[in-house]
């Protein structure tokens, strides 16, 4: 089997779904020739032409209604926002109209579209690049919000989004395109939304974590593994559908839990993982849930990225602390 | 210094004159010609009588409660019908703002189903399998770039499809207004910008809206041609319709088209425009009637007497009361709506919460 | 003292300020000569005139950018939103780029702006008209959330935000415009963001909200009195700043907990708050915390409100559960 | 039919020529006059030549890890330079994207600030009091509308000042671009839109950013002229600008300009031109360097030498090591800046938060 990164893994279901579905039209800022900022679409615009693979003016408002219109044509446009911060230029026209045209029209027009965009810190980008606002989108009915956290889950979730009838918005980690290589198979498999995965067992704590931050909670879980702490590491795959028996489960099992994400505290989607935990499990649990996340501030330049995401540092002492509870 | 500075792109104080094939007293203006058969022309009498007595009834029922709020196109009747003729349904699709009621009806809407849309029964948003127009858009302009989305994508799927897309000259100032005329220039898209200047926003008046003296001239910045049309003669608004859906089917690209007429009606049901309205404006347009500028048209070519607007309309009120009744059979929506067609896969917790709601209460 | 309406205190608020600061100016669609479209400006434009009380054209974008920049010019804009859903059509102006000026510029500039925007259902508004979407803005850093339940508080807030040299989205509880009179003291007084307001005491069960759903918290309350069950209702009234040690005190103090909202639930600003509470108060909880919220839906029409919101029933039958757990 | 139909805003199909003033020889065309003294001509050289030596260093500095993302301005330096010559900045503003370096150099910001600004440095936002600019915008076109509204609202207060706002053919396809022109227009605000037409939006070329043969176009459809010209030409730069600057401040209203230019660099520091640039339209631009021809004017006007220009290019790469090393003496960032203007009066929350962070590690 091969390996890939995660833009491997990403440019190979794109390229594996365009072969596959004519329908299939990818479109964005430099997705063309330059084969995109990150070089995701590398290589389609030769191989499907410029119908297909299609550089669009710099307007993210105009990226997402107009695949919207090309998905109530009939297409099935894979749009790239080039970073999820600049989602909010399209704001509307992503979490109102594509996401509610099924349940305006009951049924006659489908939005089955797919925005992809990265995020996340430790790639040191300018200014506005590395907002994480995925809560933001989670509270949007009709859409879908997915953020694979490994190669193998983003070629398997992207073709899951691509092929789902709703608007799926996807959250691909920058931290991890060029690294995390691990095994992805050849061909053609899909990775189900709402199925939480579980990254590893231990009987102690459970971390909770989504996108990059599954790496985090992975490296402070073998720090604390070195002080003989157990861990569950959860990798949510998917913020709507949430996998909240899977969550619940894996909780349950432990009896403690911490969420780490690299969102601002208040109000992201930290605060609904420990809501329903602790409507659900109440009664499993044996200290509070605690979250590590970024501090209610703006995002700052790259140099003070160290202070405002959450580090291994931090997940440990929290996990030391719900541990000493 | 500034001798050499010329400003490539002025401004002139007024826009141009619309163009005009219908004179108010109905005959043609000079040099002109229909663009319609009569027959057409009579078959656009229907639709904009039905539409007018749609309006009076719709303002009756929303009185009484029995109706939400309702935006009547009284005094726009001749550009939206004229426009909408220009198209045909059986390939062309009309994306809608909220106040073009005989394009849907030309299209093929059922008129029940627009009062199930006023009166808030989910079902007026279901358009049928076989009519080609997107639901009624509230969020002001959200439709003019899926409008060019939509144009573009049936052109590269090869068909001949032409898309028109209602707005209003308030519309016009939202972002997603440029976005939409942006990409149909980049990509040709077979799209037709059917600007409604109907002077007001709600309260708003035209010159509050932009500086431009004509809307039209924005067409230029986006590579499309950009016409102004008098938008109270229906020939008017046909023939210059009818020429940018040839120019879009031939795959010229897109066009804009401002349609200079006047809101006759409150913006909607709730609103009263004696607290902003012009009443010189208002009295110069009301001399301006679209329809009866038609009709004299009719009584001048087709021998057309009182009698006959007086069978269309009642004609038209029993169609109005008949789709009425039809609508109201269906009864008011039903507790389970509320959860279908949010996904077409719902999640678990949606599927756990509508169990408990439809079960409980 | 006078009894105010909601929109009185506000139109009260709007121009007592507008008397005592020469730098306010009121912008928005149709707040002109028709005096807002529920009037919360009535008067100001034939008093203040044509360059305090602005007609804007048919764009929250321009709206809010324009009133940003208005601010960094040193003038202090109050903006309206016709409807708070219609802040998604500014979302980058007013999540980002008022939220962010002061941080980006080492405080150099700020943006001392307030936007007004009315939600919430009750009213039977058309399609998109009542969307509550106060927690996709309280995640964004450098915002402050308002959230007034009643005419006191909407005047007195009214005037901190205003004054308040940072940005300000203030929420009106459609609902309760032309209702919900109640004493309002002429002249100037301010009500202080983040300190939430005890409604009323009571020792079995704390009933959280914000806005219309007060009200609702208020008429449950009253019909759990008749069953011998004693609330206390708190009104958080901001959301950020967040007054997190009254709510860890007002549900301490009765160990039971119910937030009640009119927003989708999943990501719901319901969610921060249980997690707040857990977090701060685990210990204190005698069971699970409930939300009574939305379902994850698109905001349905007028006739299936009934449904879709949280009702008396609804926040009665989850608080019975409570009590019994 | 359609010859009733006249487009009454037809679109060419290529753009007007654009503005000229200095030919690429150097020499004055026909009947143009400079706008400028030859001392600050000799001034704009200077700002040009430091300019590029800014990007010289910075590239070089940023292969070595030592400084951010750094996007270059060379071959845009007179675009950037004579426009801004035309401001007083004792009253008027700059509203920056990213790129244009003279501009800010010219309105008083320290060039030491700038190199903040690049390696992350938090001060590198902070403008003095005394400078009236914004910071630099990453947002693409986030700035437009707010230029347009803090133009508003200086003349509200009774100030001359006149705004110009720098952006690229990039960000005009924004809708942000849309609004900000529109409520320019309404309220005739003092706000000047340079949009520089570099060719390039990173690798997007001009010609699918928009189908308009030129971007100033858009200026009638917002009430306001739109100009073209020669963004490679200092003197008709200046020329335009100055125009442009008189009728704001006389209170006739914004302008739109367009500048056309090329990106001779590319996008940024990570980014690499040879995967998409078009090697004929960059030679036949390289041609036609900005800097070369002013120097050629002087030679023919000032009795400039080869010398003058190697002296002011060592002077250059002084003061740009000079403000690098200020620049660097200040430090990294510390971790409580972050915690640092967030609010004027930040929540409990935060500071505990605060304290919990500084604090711990
Ligand atoms: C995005 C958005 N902003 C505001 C409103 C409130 N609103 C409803 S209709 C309207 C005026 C529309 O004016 P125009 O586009 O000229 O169309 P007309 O009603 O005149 O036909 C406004 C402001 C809305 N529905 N959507
Ligand atoms: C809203 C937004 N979208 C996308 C980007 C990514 N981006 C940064 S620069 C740039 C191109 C800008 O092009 P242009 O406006 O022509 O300016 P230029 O760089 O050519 O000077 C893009 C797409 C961004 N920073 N902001
Ligand atoms: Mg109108
Ligand atoms: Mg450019």
């Amino acid at each position: 089997m091969p390996t890939m990164s995660v833009i491997e893994a990403i440019r190979d279901a794109l390229q594996l779904e365009m072969a596959r579905d004519e329908r299939v039209v990818v479109l964005g800022q430099d997705v063309g020739a330059l084969g995109g900022v990150f070089r995701a679409s590398q290589g389609l615009f030769e191989r499907f032409g410029e119908r297909r693979v299609v550089d669009m003016p710099l307007s993210e408002g105009m990226i997402v209604s107009s695949a919207l219109g090309l998905a109530l044509s009939g297409l099935v446009p894979v749009a790239e926002v080039q970073f999820m911060g600049f989602t909010r230029q399209a704001f509307h026209q992503l979490t109102v109209q594509a996401a509610r045209y099924r349940f305006r029209s009951r049924g006659r027009f489908t939005a089955s579209l797919t925005i992809r965009s990265p995020f996340g810190g430790g790639a040191r980008m300018p200014d506005l690049h590395a907002d994480a606002i995925e809560a933001q989108h989670a509270n949007a009915p009709g859409l879908k919000v997915v953020m694979p956290a490994c190669p193998y889950d983003a070629k398997g979730m992207l073709l899951s989004a691509i092929r789902d009838p709703d608007p799926v918005l996807f959250c691909e980690p920058l931290r991890g395109y060029r690294g995390w290589r691990e095994e992805v198979p050849e061909g053609d498999y899909t990775v189900p939304f709402g199925q939480a995965r579980t990254v590893r067992e231990g009987s102690d704590i459970t971390l909770v974590a989504w996108s990059a931050a599954v790496h985090l909670a992975e490296r402070a879980a073998d720090r604390l593994a070195e002080e003989g702490v157990r861990c569950t590491v959860l990798d949510l795959r998917t913020l709507v559908p949430l996998d909240v028996e899977g969550l619940v489960r894996a909780v349950s099992a432990t009896g403690r839990c911490l969420v780490v994400h690299e969102a601002p505290l208040t109000a992201g989607f930290g605060a609904e993982v420990v809501a329903t935990i602790q409507e659900e499990a109440f009664y499993s649990l044996d200290a509070p849930i605690a979250r590590v996340a970024a501090p209610d501030t703006p995002y700052p330049p790259g140099t003070l990225e160290d202070t405002f995401l959450p580090n291994e540092e931090r997940v440990c002492r929290a996990a030391r602390s719900i541990l000493a509870a | 210094m500034t001798s050499e500075v010329s400003a490539q792109f002025p401004v002139g104080a007024e826009g141009p004159n619309p163009v005009r094939v219908l004179a108010p007293d109905g005959a043609l203006v000079e040099g002109a010609a229909p663009s319609m058969e009569t027959s057409e022309i009579e078959e656009a009498m229907r639709l904009m009588v039905l539409s007018r007595a749609v309006d009076e009834r719709a303002v009756g029922l929303q009185r009484q409660g029995r109706l939400g709020a309702y935006s009547p196109v009284i005094g726009q009747e001749a550009s939206v019908t004229g426009s909408a003729m220009a198209l045909d349904p059986a390939r062309d699709w009309v994306v809608p703002q909220y106040r073009e009621l005989p394009a849907y009806l030309h299209q093929g809407l059922p008129l029940e189903r627009l009062f199930l849309q006023w009166t808030g029964h989910v079902e007026g948003g279901h358009i049928p399998d076989s009519v080609r127009m997107l639901p009624i858009q509230i969020s002001i302009a959200a439709q003019i770039p899926q409008a060019a989305g939509l144009a573009w994508g049936l052109r590269l799927q090869g068909l001949d499809a032409v898309v028109v897309v209602y707005f209003g000259e308030g519309a016009s100032s939202e972002g997603d207004f440029h976005e939409g005329m942006g990409i149909a220039g980049v990509t040709r898209a077979p799209v037709i910008f059917f600007l409604q200047n109907n002077q007001y926003a709600i309260s708003t008046p035209r010159h509050s809206q932009s500086a431009a003296p004509s809307l039209a001239a924005r067409g230029p910045g986006y590579g499309m041609p950009g016409h102004v049309v008098d938008g109270n003669d229906l020939l008017a608004v046909n023939a210059v319709t009818q020429a940018a859906v040839a120019r879009a089917r031939a795959g010229e690209g897109p066009t804009l088209i401002e349609s200079q007429t006047y809101r006759m009606g409150p913006h909607n049901t709730s609103d009263n425009p004696a607290r902003y309205e012009d009443p010189e404006l208002r009295a110069r347009w009301a001399a301006l009637d679209p329809i009866d500028r038609v009709e004299r048209y009719l009584v001048r070519v087709a021998g057309w007497d009182q009698s006959r607007r007086s069978e269309l309309e009642g004609w038209a009120r029993e169609e109005v009361e008949r789709a009425h009744r039809v609508a109201m059979e269906l009864g008011g929506n039903r507790p389970e709506y509320l959860f279908e067609h949010v996904y077409a896969d719902p999640p678990e917790r949606l599927l756990r919460e509508r169990g408990r709601r439809l079960g409980g209460d």
